[in-house]
């Protein structure tokens, strides 16, 4: 047990290492700021391109990916270290991620060799941004009962409807969307699957409010969006097989460990001074809360530890990984509305200027709420959990083997 | 045993209601949320007009002369509302301190205005992050001026008075006193904060001249007194706020399907539901009994005020956040009026204290050799 | 608001307070014990059935019902100052509740004239004791899946199969009884109802030891019981309607306030002195938790207080009262388990006279888990508040049209 | 990275699950439950003959000389299968204290002892209810002799050598004192307590023969450090016997019928058997970072054994009590065996000390200038 690299590791690591310190453009915090402000999202935009192309040059856009498909071959552990390591510097993240990590290997796995040939390359390098167009209004964690319809016109489909939570759509260059061909087959048979040109006459964006007053993710509506069949993603009708391989990846790349070491939280906690004048961290009621958190956290980080070490043996991690999602968000809802129960009536201020650690508790609890519904709900999570770790039974499906447009809607 | 309102005060609940729900919907409370008004202030008037703020105001000072069980169950339904009025500061808070604690003088110079809704009134008692102590305050008052810095204060920006919690210079105690806001030695920032349906403030005292309210050095006192009172009225403001929430968060889970079923039927919403539904039970028959004893002046007041404070906040917050879980994806959207909850929820939770202070209070009232 | 009698109950209770002063027997503390332990029940039941029929005599052994039936005609409210009243002395208790609450209160409601005439009385009087044949080991909180067979034999039936949890049948001259007399048909249709003497050949009787060591419940076993069909109550097939009677009656029965005020906690915090010499009252962390477990007990005692005014006026309580034991249950083991903590490496110790409070907490601690269970499990009264107080929708329902005998049991 | 076991300790754990899964089902531990013997020595015996009393003995003393991640891997399945058997006194505490402290005497006369199952040890740590504290400690040794009583002692009635904490009456401190209890002065007498599987004594020492165990006056140090390296055992106890009873509850979830389905296809008992899991995994990736520390003797050892030790305990309490409520009736039997789950959850919980006093030492180390 320890929790060197191995030789190979240590080797790859060191190449890293060397290649960011080489390559990693300037460090200024202004342009770090901006990378993820959406006020200036062009100009950071644009940065994150010139950044992208350079790791897709060195392999290290997709260390995973085959040599052919321009990646490196490489291990998820040497994907690990990689991130790792890059996550030291401040570089233009986010832009590709989706693109990267769901679309593009939806594409490779089921598009045609012109596919792959055409998209893989501008997307690796940062040329062409992609889109997951999944989620609806009315079709959140039942993604299958997604409703934007798909219809036949000679070789074009047709598109009406609408989709949401779609990040980064404004600056996207090309979608992935699953639609509703035939609505009078049983839910999961009637889902077709495309990619599109986000610019096509009759798709519009637009940025939702969030409660905490961010736009991180748009709707984007459908109107008579033509789209090739050769666009077509799977056969007709396959679109929720197809849709499974995009979420298999988007669940390989969740479980990172939030907030696991709590420095906000335990630095207030050391600096801050109860009413009786002593200090909180002398307080056994925050030390017992600090405790019960910090136990929860490490747990999650060393959760991950374990699945780093599969990983670098060669094996898959399984679904514990929405473990860490599960616990972490309510944690840091809790946490953070004890901070501000701690700054009693002054804990409602948001102003960074007159709030403990420049308002980083109000932040994250108004953050918080999100993190318990995006990328699966709480309950959701419980349920793979029960069911695919534990090996408990589904819940009762009545939708199963009714045809789509007969199921209720309450509409 | 009658451990009830009477059907005069459900009727005059139902009124309330009614009115709130014609006059001040959620869309009257994003209007303030966005920043096109800075409180709600046809409500206000509209309020003064059937006597609400002078409920419990004697008539010769302008008021209904009514008893605190009538202004409980207008807390509730404010509470419900999620109106954005300085309800609770001018009527629990400052209305109040000049009740209990106000020369003649003062009780007719301000009461008629506080109860007519032409004058609004504050409390200012926090000096930033953390809880105030008596023997740490900063704001001081002596030779009739006060200076310091109170934040935040809640409806600091609307305030035509403050009650001003401060060092008193000469007694060496703490005073409570009376500003007139207008006095051009006061200066009032407005400040950000988690629920902008509720606006607050940072005020800064300049040598602004003010009067004592009540002995002075006898502050501290008068203030906790205070706040016990007004804790069983925000209870009730807080009980109506959770079930307002509860009830969103049932109709949603109603009418919202998904594997063809309502969201409703599945036991993870069922049972979180169940739960909302539990805590607010309890909190309400703990706030009825703060009612009791708040409209008896009894002697339990003290424990009565904090069990309610506890249990309401807890009640509130907790259907506010699962209300948003409930609703899923769409409860985190701007455009629902989910957010309006957790906010205000929080506000609550805050003003007055925190449940860590008050758990304390409840505690020291066990500790008491009666109690318990 | 207040908490005082109306006239009429005022006079009441006077009446009630005068007529006890004059009829309990004698308040010496071992007999007390005696009555509860079930070492002495025959002597104890002895006692009771003398104190039952002087309560009867007086009409206060069924305040609720007609004077014809024996009863006072009296209010739910009258009863509730009975209760109350009579809990104030040590007079012995908990044999005829089940007959008198559940039992003959059926028989009353589905019975004939005959029976009525036959049973009322004797139970009243307790002259007769009577128990409640409902739960099977396979059939708890699914109550209609019940398995006991009774098969028409000529003007009798015969009676096969096993009854749990049931209180008193050791003592019990005759018991109501819930049995399937035609497994192909779905379960609630198959179900048939019957009193019987619990001296029947074929009864045979045997205690359950429950975690605590003690034995309050039975299993009953029936062997070819035969059980005429005058006994029946209800039509054939008809056994649902008549439990779901029982059931009701068992309901405005429960809603009992389980230490609302933590005498036995509160006492122990006071006097318990912490690691650093401080006394336990003065940790914030003891305070914290005291502070939220006492603002639920008094949220109980309230939320009682307020179900007692509905009664006072007229109004029937509905399924709040459901509430109650949802949360006294793990309130009690949380708060048993954390007192506990506070003793340390000593928490283990059940000795009374080695342990803070005579042993009550590992005591409470041990008893806790059945609270959450008997009476409806946390799960059962969740789904009731759910279904019935906020009005959503039921669980799924697999098995409401299929024949019984072809529903899954995993056997 | 390489944070899990190695292959050899993998299988040596296999090995030790299925000797136990043979020789102590329950039938073994409810033997001892009931009376019929004070803890399974044949059980004892056999884990002699493979050496398991002995794993981080050196072979100088009889032991196997192996590390402390085959200790742990051990440990999880004795937690596993509730042996009742006096492992954690005799191996953790004893035959650790002797390993740390011991002089080459004490080693030499008890390690072998201790090593081959011949003898069993004990700490004798606790006066009452409430935490032992070092300047509050009754029981005294003086001139070479112990007296005083201590109360409860685990595994006391079947102790050979006590390791007892006392009051040192030359330095003042505390002293680690080793009594033969053989001698006729020690006295033990049986406790009830909530877990008979494991027996517990009052132990009271009357002038008896004791030798200091390690520098007189410095015993608190000792029992400190010997305390974090048994909670790291413990914790692997612990998490062995949550995941009994988690498994326990699924396979009933999954037997179990009711309203035509299987229990766990209800979300009520899935989403509470998924928090076990995740209870679980959190506290075995915790218990697995304080064996890592254990094994290294690395500077983060009291951090880690107090966050091994507070999830670990609050995971096993929480997977034995939840094991019972998804037997639901049945559970609440003697017949079945959630009570001895739940039974052995609340000893581990409350040897060495609390939850409540590790969340203590956690802080403790938190508080520390480098750490965090």
């Amino acid at each position: 047990m320890d929790f060197n690299d191995t030789p190979q590791e240590a080797e790859f690591r060191a190449e890293v290492k060397a290649w960011l310190k080489a390559n990693v453009p300037d460090q200024n915090q202004e342009v770090a700021s901006a990378y993820s402000s959406r006020q200036n999202q062009a100009e950071a935009l644009a940065k994150a391109k010139q950044w992208q192309a350079k790791k897709a040059a060195a392999g290290y856009a997709a260390i995973t990916w085959p040599t052919e498909l321009g990646g490196l071959g490489g291990t998820p552990m040497q994907n690990v270290i990689y991130a790792d390591e890059e996550s030291k510097y401040v570089v233009p993240r986010g832009f590709f991620d989706i693109g990267l990590g769901m679309c593009i290997p939806t594409l490779i796995k089921h598009g045609t060799d012109a596919h792959r040939q055409r998209y893989v390359k501008p997307a690796l390098y940062g040329e062409e941004v992609w889109c997951q167009l999944f989620s609806e209004p009315v079709a959140g964690s039942d993604l299958a009962g997604i409703r934007t319809r798909a219809e036949k016109d000679g070789d074009d489909w047709i598109l009406n409807g609408q989709k949401i939570w779609t990040s980064g759509a404004h600056h996207a260059d090309y979608g992935i969307i699953v639609t509703r061909s035939d609505p009078a087959v049983p839910k999961h048979q009637g889902l077709t699957f495309f990619f599109l040109d986000m610019k096509s006459p009759g798709v519009e964006v637009k940025p939702i409010k969030q409660i905490s007053g961010g736009r991180n993710f748009n709707e984007v509506f459908f109107t008579d969006v033509r789209v090739p069949d050769s666009q077509r993603l799977g056969g007709v009708g396959e679109g929720w097989k197809v849709s499974l391989t995009t979420l298999m990846n988007e669940r390989l790349s969740a479980g990172r460990t939030l907030d696991a070491d709590m420095v906000e939280f335990i630095a207030m906690i050391k600096t801050f001074t109860m009413e009786d004048g002593s200090p909180a961290i002398k307080n056994a009621d925050v030390r017992g809360k600090l405790a019960d958190w910090y136990a929860q956290g490490q747990g999650l980080k060393y959760t991950r530890f374990r699945t780093m070490t599969a990983l670098s043996k060669g094996q898959t991690p399984g679904p514990e990984a929405s473990i860490g999602k599960c616990v972490s968000a309510s944690r840091s809802q809790d946490y953070a509305a004890f901070a501000m129960e701690l700054m009693e009536m002054g804990g409602v201020v948001t102003d960074p200027d007159h709030s403990p650690q420049q308002g980083f508790f109000p932040e994250s609890w108004i953050l918080s709420p999100a993190m318990r519904i995006a990328g699966g709900t709480d309950e959701i999570l419980r349920n793979i959990i029960a069911e695919r770790v534990l090996g408990l039974p589904g819940d009762v499906r009545v939708d199963k083997d009714m045809p789509f447009n007969e199921l209720p809607t309450g509409a | 045993m009658n451990f009830d309102f009477s059907n005069e005060q459900k009727m005059l609940k139902d009124q309330a209601r009614k009115f709130l729900q014609d006059q001040c919907s959620s869309t009257v409370v994003r209007q303030v949320l966005e920043g096109e008004m800075e409180y709600a202030s046809h409500v206000w008037q509209e309020m003064a007009q059937m006597g609400w703020q002078g409920t419990c105001i004697p008539e010769a000072y302008g008021g209904a002369g009514l008893g605190y069980l009538e202004l409980c169950v207008l807390a509730e339904e404010v509470g419900r509302s999620l109106a954005p009025i300085p309800f609770s500061s001018s009527v629990y808070l400052a209305a109040e301190a000049l009740l209990s604690a106000g020369s003649e003088a003062q009780k007719s110079h301000w009461l008629p205005k506080l109860s007519s809704g032409e004058a609004i009134g504050v409390l200012a008692l926090a000096e930033g992050a953390g809880a105030p102590v008596e023997s740490h305050l900063q704001c001081q008052f002596s030779g009739g001026q006060l200076t310091g810095k109170k934040m935040p204060v809640l409806d600091g920006p609307l305030a035509d008075v403050a009650i001003v919690v401060a060092k008193d210079g000469e007694t060496g105690g703490v005073s409570l006193v009376l500003v007139d806001v207008a006095d051009s030695s006061v200066q009032t920032e407005p400040l950000t904060t988690v629920d902008p349906t509720r606006p607050q403030a940072i005020m800064t005292f300049n040598n602004t001249p003010a009067e004592c309210l009540g002995a002075p050095g006898k502050g501290w006192g008068l203030l906790t007194q205070l706040f016990n009172k007004a804790a069983v009225l925000l209870a009730f403001e807080q009980i109506g706020g959770a079930d307002a929430a509860l009830q969103m968060a049932r109709d949603y889970a109603l009418g919202r399907y998904a594997f063809g079923r309502q969201i409703g039927s599945f036991q993870a919403i069922k049972h979180k539901l169940a739960d909302c539904y539990i805590k607010n039970e309890l909190a309400r028959s703990n706030t009825y009994f703060g009612a009791w004893a708040l409209s008896t002046n009894a002697r339990e007041l003290p424990l009565a005020a904090a069990t309610a404070r506890v249990s309401a906040t807890q009640a509130f917050e907790f259907a506010a956040k699962e209300n948003i879980q409930t609703h899923g994806g769409m409860g985190y959207t701007w455009e629902f009026d989910c957010h309006l909850y957790y906010r205000r929820a929080k506000l609550l939770a805050l003003s007055l204290g925190s449940a860590l202070t008050w758990k304390n209070r409840l505690v020291d009232q066990l500790e008491q050799p009666s109690a318990a």
